[in-house]
Formats: C-alpha cells, structure tokens, sequence
C-alpha cells in the first residue's frame, strides 16, 4: 500500500544535512521533525518547522563566519 | 680600448633640483605646471627623424636575453624574466611590423651557457611562440657574455653585407663567466660589422660599455618598466647604416596569392614547403597558396625565403610598410594658439583647436591639434593636408 | 513560508508580445514605434528588416534561411521567432507553390517613413507657435527632470516634504512598490527597495510600464498613449513642442508626464511643451534588464547632464565612499551597508556582512547591489576593469548564497511502494502532469507539488480499482 | 543583444569627383551623383537607427579636398534648434535623420558650388579623405566617456580610377588603418580598384563592384550595414582575389620578379648599375645561378 506524506522537501548540501540529523537527534526544535531521510542531499521535514529552521540555520552561519573588515 | 670614457657619472653632477620646476600659481595650486608638465611628456618624441641619413632597412637582429639567477630579481613585476619575456613579445610584433622583411633569432644565456631560442627567422608567430613558452624556463647560475655573441656572431657573419648585423643584448646580471678573452672577440665583432647593444636591467657594467662602444651599439640601463619598454623599442626603428655596408640589388619574387575554389574540379591540396621543417604545425594540406614564381614551390605565408632556389619572397605591401622609415614627415611647428590667426578647427580632425598650442605643416602650412599631431607623426606618417596638394599637382 | 518577491521588469519586446495582434497592428501605424520596435530587436533580426525594407515581394523562405551561415542558425532561429512574435513577418504562399515571407506591409511603410520622410509629421513643432519667451536650455531642463524624479523617490522613502498627487501615489500602490494600510500613509514595500536599487532608466520603464497597465482603465487609447510616448522618446532635447492637436486623454497624459518629470511645461495650460533628457532616455531602459549584470552604464551616463553622473567609489576593503550629498542616494547606500563617518560632500560606509544579510532579508538581490555599485561607479572607477573589486562582488554573492544553503519545496511525500511497476506508473503519471519534484527509484520515493496531489491521488484511485 | 557601451562609428568616404559624375551622367542618365548620395543616405540612416550609440560621419572625397559633410564642425549635436531656423521634419521622418540629410545636402550643394575644374587636377584625392577619416575616428576614440570602447569602420564609395601617384600615402593609411584596428570597406562603382582591394584586404574589409550601379542602396543596406559581429554569422560576397604583385618604379609594370634597392626599396624590372631613386651605386652582382646567398657572400670577401 501507498503511504501519503504532508510535510517540506528540503534540498541541501551533505554538510548542511549532517547538521539538519543533528538537530534532530538532539530535538534542538523542541522536537524531531524529518519526516524521512530521503538521500545525500535530500530530507523530508514537517512544514511548520521551516522558519525556525531557517533560524537555526542562520545562527549557525553566524557562528561560523567572523569578520572580515576592520573598522 | 682601456681609456676610461670621459662621461660624468649621474651622481658626479650636480644636484638636480626637481622640485623647483612645480610653480604654485596666485591661487597656490599646483595644478598648471602639472599639467604643463604632462604636456610636455607628451609632445616628447621618443625618435628624432633621421632625416636624409641611409638606414639599414633590411635587419638581421639577435636578442639575447639574460636567462641567470638574477633575473628572478623582483624589482621588476612580477620578476625580471617575466617581465621581459612580456616585452620582447611586444616588441617582436612591433619590429615585423616596422622592418617587414627582416629577421629575427633569439638567444638565452644561463649557467655559463648559451643557447639558441629560434634561429634567424622572418615569421613573428614562431617567437612569440617561444617566448611564450620560456615563461616557465628556470633561471640558473651566471651568463656568458662570451658564449652568447659567439653562437650570434657564428650566424650572423654569413649575412649579406646590404643587411645590417645586430646583436641586442638584454643583460641582468652584474658579472659573466667567459671561456676566453672576451676583448679579442669584441674586436672580431668590430671586423665583421656586428653592432652589439645593451639593455642593463641592474646597473652599468665595464664590459658593456666597451663592448658597445666598440661595436657602435647604444648602453642603457633601465629606471624602471615603462623606461625599458621605451629603451627597447628605440630598437624598433631601422638604425642607420654604416658607411662602409654595402649596397645591393636584390633580386626578389612578388608571388600572386593565387585562390583555388573548392567548386574547381582540377584544384587539389598541397602542402606548403614551409610544414617541411616543423612537422608539429598541424596538417600542412591547404588549397591556395604563394607559389615562388621561379620554382613554383607552394608557401602559405609571405615574406620568406624560398627552400627550394632561395629567392626572397615577399608582397607590395610588405615593401610599403617600411616606406615611412625612408621619407619621413618633417615635425611640424609647434606655435601658441593665440598667434594663430584663422580657422579655428584643426584641418585632420575637424575639432576645435583648445590646446595651448597649434602645429603647423612645414610643407602645406596647414593647421593641426595636438592629438592629431603626435597620431600622424606616430601612425599616419603622412600629412592629411599635404596628399591633397600632392595629388593635385 | 516566506516567499521573496522579486522584481521583475519586462523589456519592450516581452510587453508587446502580450499585446493582442490587434492592438500591435494599429501600433505599426505610427513611424516612432516602427523605430523604437526596431531599435530593440537582435542586431541580425534588424538586418534582415533592413534587407527586406525596399523589397515588394516576397521571398523564398529558403532564401532567407540561407543569409546566415551555418554555425548560425541558432541565432536565425531566434532572430525569425523573434520577428513572428512580433507580427512584422508574415508568411506568404508564393505563386510556385513556396513559402515566403514578407514584411508586415504596415510596418513597413512606416518605417520606410521614419528612415527617408513622407507622411505627416509627428507632431506639431512649436515652431508654429513662434519662438517662446520663456524658453529653456537643456541644463535647466535636466535640473528640472532630476528634481522631479527625485521628488517621487523621496516619496516612496517616505521624506516627509516630498508630496505626490494622489494619481501617482495610487500608481506606486498598484505597482506593488508601496502599500498602505486603511487610512496610514503608504510605506515602501520590498520591491520598493529593489526599485529604489535600479538605475534611473529602468525605474522610469518600470513606472511606464505599470502605468501602461492601468491605461485602459483611465478610460485611454493604449495605442495613443504608446505612440505618443516612442514619438516623445525620439524628440530632439532643448526644444519645443506643441500641444495643438492632441486629444483629451493625451493631454491628461501629458499632464501626468509632467509630474514624473519627463516633460516640462511652465503652467498647466501652456501651449507648449519641452521633452526633457528622461523622456529621451525612456527607450534606453527598455534594453536595460533589471536582472542582467552586464547592463548598460550608457544608460546612466546619458544622464551624467543632470548630476547623476557616478559617484560610488569601492575599495577592496569594502569600504565604500559615495561622494553625494542627496539624502536620498546616502539613504539607497545605506540600504545594504553600514555608515561609518558622513562629511558634507562625502560618506563612507562599509559593505559588511551583516548589513548584506539585512538588505538581503529585505528582499533585495546580491546582483541588485552589485548592479547598484556598478551603475554608479565613480568615472575612476569606471577606467579599470573589472569596474568593481572581484573580491566585493564575489563575497556579496557568497553572502546571499550563504541563505540558500536550504531549499524548500512544499510537497507531499508518496512512499512504501508494494512494487517498482506501480512505483513507475505513479511516478511517469506525476511526470506527464508535470508536478513531479522529485523521485528515487531505487528507494521508490517521490514527492509532488501539493496542488498536483489531488490529481495523482485520484488516478492512483483509479489504478488501483482497475487492477 | 547589442551592448550599449559600445559605440559603432562609422564613416562614409563618397568619391563625388566632378569630372567622373559628369561623364557618367551622359553615360548612364538614371543614375547620377544626387542617386548615389541618396543611396548613402538611406545607408547612414539605417546605421543611425540601428543603436542609439551609433554615430555617423560623411566624407566628400573631391578632386581638389575632402570636405567633411557630417557632422559639421560648426554644428553641435543639441543645440539644432538653437540658431537654425528649425529645419526640423516637416514629415513623418526621425528628426535627429531629417536634420543630418538636409546639412548633407546643404554641405554637397556648396561643395559643388565653389568647384572650378582645372584642367590637370582630375584624381580623386581618396588617401586624403582616408587620412582625415582617421585623424576624425581616433578624435572621437578620445572623447569617448570612460568605460565606453569603441568600434570604427570606414565605408569607402568609390567612382572613379585609382591614382598611382597616391600609392605611398594610400599605403601608409592602410597600415595606419590597420594598427588602429579599423575595417576600410570598398563599395566600388566603377572600374575595380587595385589600392582599394588591397585596403579591404589587409584591413579585413569587404570589396565589392557592384555590377548594378541603380541598385546601389540594396548592395549597401546588404552588405555594407552588419558590423564586424553580424558580418560573422552572415553569408556574405567571398573576398577578392588581391593582385600583390609590385609595379616596377621604371616602368610601373607589374611584375613578379624584380630588383629591390637595398637602400631605399626601389622595385625594378632590370638590374642597373644606380639606383634611379637614392642614386646609389651598386656592386657588380655575381651570376644568380649561384644560389644560395651565403656562397655568394663569402666568394665575395
């Protein structure tokens, strides 16, 4: 039988997933939210996850990033 | 010969002032004596025309080019070899362009070596293409000033005496590793007619002076790159021939480029005597071609020296671009723009005359600007005013 | 989810094509739009117009496919669907049975018009009217023009002493560049910056455009107000033009040209009228695609008359130094980078990271900043190239990358196959409706756009009752 | 398409020599100088509303100067209305065209006007007009506003017989031409032209006789209008086959083998004792039999 799935196809860099498995395993969202691990660059998550997701994302980025102008 | 020169040395002289030259105006500002100053750089001529003076039109050059330690020196940007690589590609299609039918040959000079680059040859492409490839070479141990003019001078004595023998030498290093007394060679050079000049990258060196001073060549050393490019290409003109070269008629074939259509049922490919040689130029099958009128052997590109009788192949055009050497434009006056009475616009151009100063044509008396004065000296060769009155009359 | 709303301008060509055949028809009729219509094809199509100019009949279609040579017939291709698209080819039976192409006759003559004369003159000069007391020169012209563009500008940044008329207040709403809520004073919207960010040119085609767009609504003739605007595009700068003759809705027309700056006319109810440099420019914007990088600076630097001219100097440090003193231009940089030190000719600003992210969540694009720098450039910083440092363009765009790490398609996920033949027959049916995203074999996993689930729902319904 | 900071000159040089048109119109009445200058006209129009950064210039190339027809030098783009009394279209044509056709006319009727004949001066004076275009294009390349490149071309319209006395001149503006980088087309209308071809040839130019002198528009607006990009991807006339064959300085026979002064580059059919030109003295030559030149030198030491 055919299982039908609601939910956000999300495509990414293998980097970027690993970090996606992370949040996930660790509930960082409150939460797990990958619905299914579909391959390298591809995972399928709940929709209402996605703007704290980006957040996340985005904190990250700032975490990694340092300034490359002095004032 | 051991008579030191009675030149003043730049630092024996007395203290240049440079700053003196720039005048504040009522205003304090530096800004027209600057751009005095610009303009006059200008309207600088890198060439005096020669006038009525013979040159030796058809060249037979050998470049060698300093390839030791000393070039990877990184005054010059990126380093000294890179650096001069560059230039000697410019001026190697400057020269074919100036002396059509002359020739070529580049030389290297490393670890107490020398070494042949190209032989003496009349297509730009080849050296370009070596040059090219030389970019990568390394730079190793000490030149050979000795070695170098020798392998020049083995080819270039069995020149014909009509041509001019050359040798230009690019030199970095301070020092050179000699097999043998190098002043007994200067002065065969001397015998054969071999003018020898040098472009110094570091600084004066003895052996140089002499050297060219035996031989008739020209000694500088460089400021800085611009100054080199310029150094170099005031090789780039014909230099005037000796007195004692001889003259000649020279027998030579103008071939026909002559098209075979594809259409044409009789017409088949043929190789070129020129792919004989290089066997890596790619397939050597073409339809047309230069066919020697006296041997009918097939060459793609003109000029060149037929392989088969030796006749020298060239075209019109060939022989035309090195006319200007031979009748050059007389400069023209230089006046204020205020004595100028008249037409307002310059005569090539049709713009308004705005700068300080109007140049007059000695010949027809007519008018020109500044851009168009320096573009007709530098490229034209010829006075747009003056062809109408020529060919009118 | 938040969907960023990009800005999109069309160019001349892509508006046309939207045009009934009708309404293209009756705008060959003019000899301007003939002219601008063909300053904006491919530079082969406009040859093969030229070619086919003084030729009364038609020819070959074969002929014609042999102009080009063959490593070209892709650019053929285009140029021929191009001028189909156009209307100004035409298919034609020849009498041997061939088929040939011929102009479109109406095209034709007016362009024939517009290259050697004939016909009636465009438009009225003032000539007629005897030379004007109050004449203008083409500087004060172009202050005028800046002044009032600039006026519209401020307006959508929300100065507080620029005022618009409620038409043009209306039209900045409809174009989705401001939006106001009941009763509030409308305030700029995200495209509205990425508006704010183009060069004068598109803003104005990006304006007439939306203009366009609600003409019929004002109860005008499309094809009047288009004819008048090419013809206004095409008048020669400084000089004057007459009012006699136009109609009604032309001179409501002319009265909102006016407030965009495009003509000047000294009172409302003058006689005559002057193009200014804008209006003239009109049809270089046209070319000038908001989203290409290579776009014109000629555009910009016909305008450097009017002070435009650039004025953005960056260095590799990223900083950056606008040598301006307009408010509103120190407002448009400050849009993407932060302000460090502000003199009275001058500011410098630095392009960081987090101001880039800032603009960017704002809905503005890396290449709308970089187009922004290099539109403005300083004239010294026009002598090198590339114009701008590589480093600040490239790290600008890493910047805006840097956000797209993720990529979200809302979808519904099909999974647990029972075989491979139904997981194919489902996944080729997705396929054919066009709402396949994404799919593994393998693994018999495939994901469709939601609004395409209900179809493949009920086929698989279907499948499964046959079966 | 086309990129708008590039700016395509181009510069029509038109033969209007008095004495060719004037034998040519009771040659051949349907077709005149006032036709041809129509035809260029068409042609310059259709270069100035291809872009609106094409510019345009006219050469009138006379038996006694080459008289600029556009754009005037006391005329400057933007202030027409300023003192002429609006010339501007009366019909439905581009005003920026109706002004430039009516100051070409204007400038070819005062041309024709002051023309006194004389009986010796009878030679197209084209390697002026050539010249004059060029100082006219690398004027225009200075003026260009930074960032801005610039492409130039120069069409040549071309009547009468070529002049042998303006070979050197003729050469040195195509060498010029070429360094530059600027094309010579050769739209001939007559008899073939040897200089021209050569122009055509070494500039990367097109050379075409029209063998139709009423079709003269078409033969421009075919071949002539594409610029160098467009010229690549269109089928156009193959080049000409290029006699470079030198003419003798004695006799100015062509030939295909000859003497060449090592001096100055005279070119001879005959082997003399002097040059004719620099009034060198030659050495006695040894039999060309032996060939190769490195024998010949060292039998001579």
């Amino acid at each position: 039988m055919v299982n039908v799935l609601k939910g956000v196809l999300v495509e990414c860099d293998p980097a970027m997933k690993q970090f996606l498995l992370y949040l996930d395993e660790t509930s960082a969202l409150g939460k797990k939210f990958i619905i299914q691990d579909l391959d390298d660059t591809h995972v399928f998550i709940l929709a209402e996850v996605v703007p704290i997701l980006q957040e996340k994302v985005g904190e990250l980025m700032d975490q990694n990033s340092f300034p490359i102008t002095q004032k | 010969m051991d008579e030191e020169p009675e030149r003043a040395k730049r630092w024996e002289g007395g203290y240049e002032r440079t700053w003196e030259v720039l005048k504040e105006d009522e205003s304090g500002s530096l800004k027209a004596t600057v751009e005095d100053i610009l303009f006059q750089a200008k309207r600088k001529r890198v060439f005096e025309s020669h006038g009525q003076v013979r040159l030796g039109m058809m060249r037979h050059l050998y470049v060698v080019i300093d390839s030791s330690r000393t070039m990877e020196d990184q005054d010059l940007k990126p380093n000294r070899l890179t650096s001069t690589l560059k230039l000697m590609e410019f001026f190697v299609e400057e020269y074919f362009d100036q002396n059509p039918i002359s020739q070529i040959g580049i030389i290297t000079t490393k670890n107490k070596r020398a070494e042949k680059l190209t032989d003496l040859a009349g297509n730009p492409k080849k050296h370009v293409a070596a040059l090219k490839k030389a970019v990568g070479s390394t730079c190793l141990g000490e030149p050979s000033l000795y070695n170098a003019l020798n392998i020049a001078m083995q080819t270039l004595k069995h020149m014909p005496g009509h041509t001019s023998r050359e040798i230009l030498i690019i030199f970095s290093s301070l020092t050179t590793c000699d097999p043998a007394n190098i002043y007994e060679l200067i002065k065969t050079l001397k015998e054969l007619k071999i003018r020898v000049s040098v472009i110094g990258l570091s600084a004066e060196v003895r052996v140089c002076t002499i050297l060219t001073r035996e031989t008739g060549g020209s000694y500088n050393v460089i400021l800085d790159e611009s100054h080199f490019k310029e150094l170099l290409m005031l090789h780039v003109k014909p230099p005037p021939a000796s007195s004692s070269s001889e003259c000649s008629l020279i027998r030579m074939g103008f071939p026909q480029h002559i098209i075979a259509s594809v259409s044409d049922q009789d017409a088949k490919p043929s190789f070129s005597m020129s792919h004989l040689e290089s066997v890596d130029e790619g397939p050597g099958l073409t339809l047309g071609g230069y066919y020697c009128p006296q041997c009918r052997a097939k060459y793609t590109e003109l000029p060149v020296e037929c392989k088969v009788c030796g006749l020298t192949l060239v075209s019109a055009p060939h022989l035309a671009r090195s006319f200007h050497h031979l009748f050059p434009l007389d400069a023209f006056q230089e006046s204020p723009l205020e004595e100028h009475t008249g037409d307002r616009f310059c005569q090539a151009c049709q713009g308004e005359l705005k700068d300080k100063s109007v140049f007059t044509c000695p010949a027809c008396s007519s008018v020109f600007c500044t851009e168009c004065d320096l573009f007709i000296h530098d490229t034209l060769h010829c006075c747009p005013a003056c062809i109408h009155t020529q060919g009118a009359s | 989810m938040k969907l960023r709303v990009q800005l999109q301008c069309k160019n001349l060509h892509e508006y046309l094509r939207e045009l009934s055949p009708d309404i293209l028809d009756r705008l060959y009729n003019h000899p301007a739009t003939c002219l601008a219509v063909y300053r904006e094809l491919p530079s082969l199509a406009k040859n093969y117009v030229m070619r086919m100019l003084f030729l009364d009949h038609p020819l070959p279609q074969a002929a014609v496919a042999l102009w080009v040579k063959k490593d070209s017939q892709k650019d053929h291709d285009q140029c021929v669907s191009v001028l189909t698209g156009l209307r100004l080819w035409h298919n034609q039976q020849l009498q041997g049975g061939l088929q040939g192409i011929v102009l479109n006759p109406v095209f034709k003559d007016n362009l024939r018009i517009a290259l050697l004369g004939g016909g009636k003159a465009w438009a009225d000069e003032g000539s007629s009217l005897g030379p004007d007391r109050h004449a203008r020169d083409v500087e004060s012209l172009d202050r005028y023009a800046m002044e009032r563009w600039e006026v519209i500008l401020h307006f959508m940044v929300g100065s507080p002493s620029a005022a618009v008329s409620q038409d043009l207040a209306q039209l900045l709403i409809q174009a989705g560049l401001m939006k106001s809520e009941a009763g509030d004073a409308p305030c700029i919207t995200s495209a509205g910056f990425q508006f704010l960010l183009l060069d004068t040119a598109s803003q104005l085609w990006y304006i007439t455009l939306q203009y366009l767009n609600t003409v019929q609504s004002r109860g005008m003739d499309l094809v009047e107000i288009l004819s008048f605007l090419f013809q206004l595009s095409f008048s020669t700068l400084g000089r004057d033009y007459s009012v006699e003759g136009m109609s009604e809705s032309l001179q409501t027309f002319l009265q909102h040209l006016r407030e965009f700056g495009l003509v000047f006319q000294r009172k409302r109810k003058s006689r005559r009228y002057y193009p200014t440099r804008l209006a003239i420019t009109l049809a270089a914007g046209v070319t000038a695609n908001s989203s290409s990088s290579s776009s014109s600076s000629t555009a910009v630097s016909a305008m450097s008359g009017t002070g435009e001219s650039g004025f953005i100097v960056v260095e590799t440090n990223y900083r950056v130094y606008a040598y301006t003193d307009s408010e509103l231009q120190i407002a448009l940089v400050a849009l993407f980078s932060e302000m460090l030190y502000r003199l009275s000719n001058v500011v410098v600003a630095q392009v960081t990271r987090e101001s880039v992210q800032q603009a960017i969540a704002n809905g503005i694009t890396a290449q709308q900043i970089i187009h922004f720098l290099r539109t403005r450039a300083h004239p010294v910083m026009l002598k090198q190239t590339p114009v701008l440092p590589p480093t600040i363009t490239d790290q600008i765009r890493l910047w805006e990358l840097e956000r797209d790490r993720l990529q979200f398609t809302e979808g519904v996920l099909y999974n647990q196959f029972l075989s491979q033949a139904d997981f194919e027959v489902l996944r080729d049916r997705a396929q054919g409706l066009g709402v396949l995203v994404w799919q593994n074999a393998p693994h018999r996993v495939m994901v469709v756009t939601p609004h395409g689930h209900s179809e493949v729902k009920r086929f698989w319904k279907r499948q499964k009752s046959h079966t | 398409m086309a990129s708008e900071d590039e700016v395509s000159l181009l510069v029509i040089v038109v033969d209007v020599n008095p004495i060719w048109w004037g034998q040519q119109a009771q040659r051949e009445p349907e077709f005149n100088l006032s036709k041809c200058l129509d035809a260029v006209m068409v042609m310059a129009n259709s270069h100035l509303v291809m872009t609106r950064t094409n510019k345009l210039a006219i050469i009138a190339s006379h038996c006694q100067e080459s008289h600029f027809l556009y754009p005037n030098k006391h005329w400057k783009a933007g202030d027409v209305a300023g003192d002429e009394v609006s010339s501007g279209s009366g019909d439905g044509k581009y005003e920026l065209l109706s002004v430039a056709n009516d100051l070409v006319a204007e400038e070819i009727r005062n041309l024709m006007a002051r023309t006194q004949v004389k009986g010796h001066q009878t030679d197209t004076l084209l390697a002026g007009s050539l010249a004059k275009a060029l100082c006219y294009i690398h004027r225009v390349s200075k003026e260009l506003e930074a960032g801005q490149d610039m492409k130039s071309r120069i069409l040549v319209v071309k009547a009468a017989e070529d002049c042998a006395l303006q070979y050197m001149n003729f050469m040195n503006v195509i060498f010029a031409a070429q360094k530059q980088n600027i094309l010579i087309d050769a739209c001939v209308l007559d008899s073939d032209s040897g200089l021209l071809q050569q122009a055509c040839d070494i500039t990367g130019g097109l050379y075409l006789k029209i063998p139709q002198k009423t079709a003269l528009a078409q033969y421009l607006l075919w071949v002539f209008l594409p610029d160098a990009d467009q010229r690549s991807q269109l089928v156009l006339p193959p080049s000409v086959h290029v006699d470079y064959r030198a003419a003798c300085f004695c006799h100015r026979n062509l030939i295909e083998i000859g003497y060449v002064c090592s001096v100055c580059l005279s070119i001879f059919c005959n082997f003399s004792p002097i040059c004719t030109t620099c009034e060198t003295a030659f050495k006695i030559p040894l039999p060309q039999m032996m060939k190769p030149k490195k024998k010949k030198l060292k039998t001579a030491n």
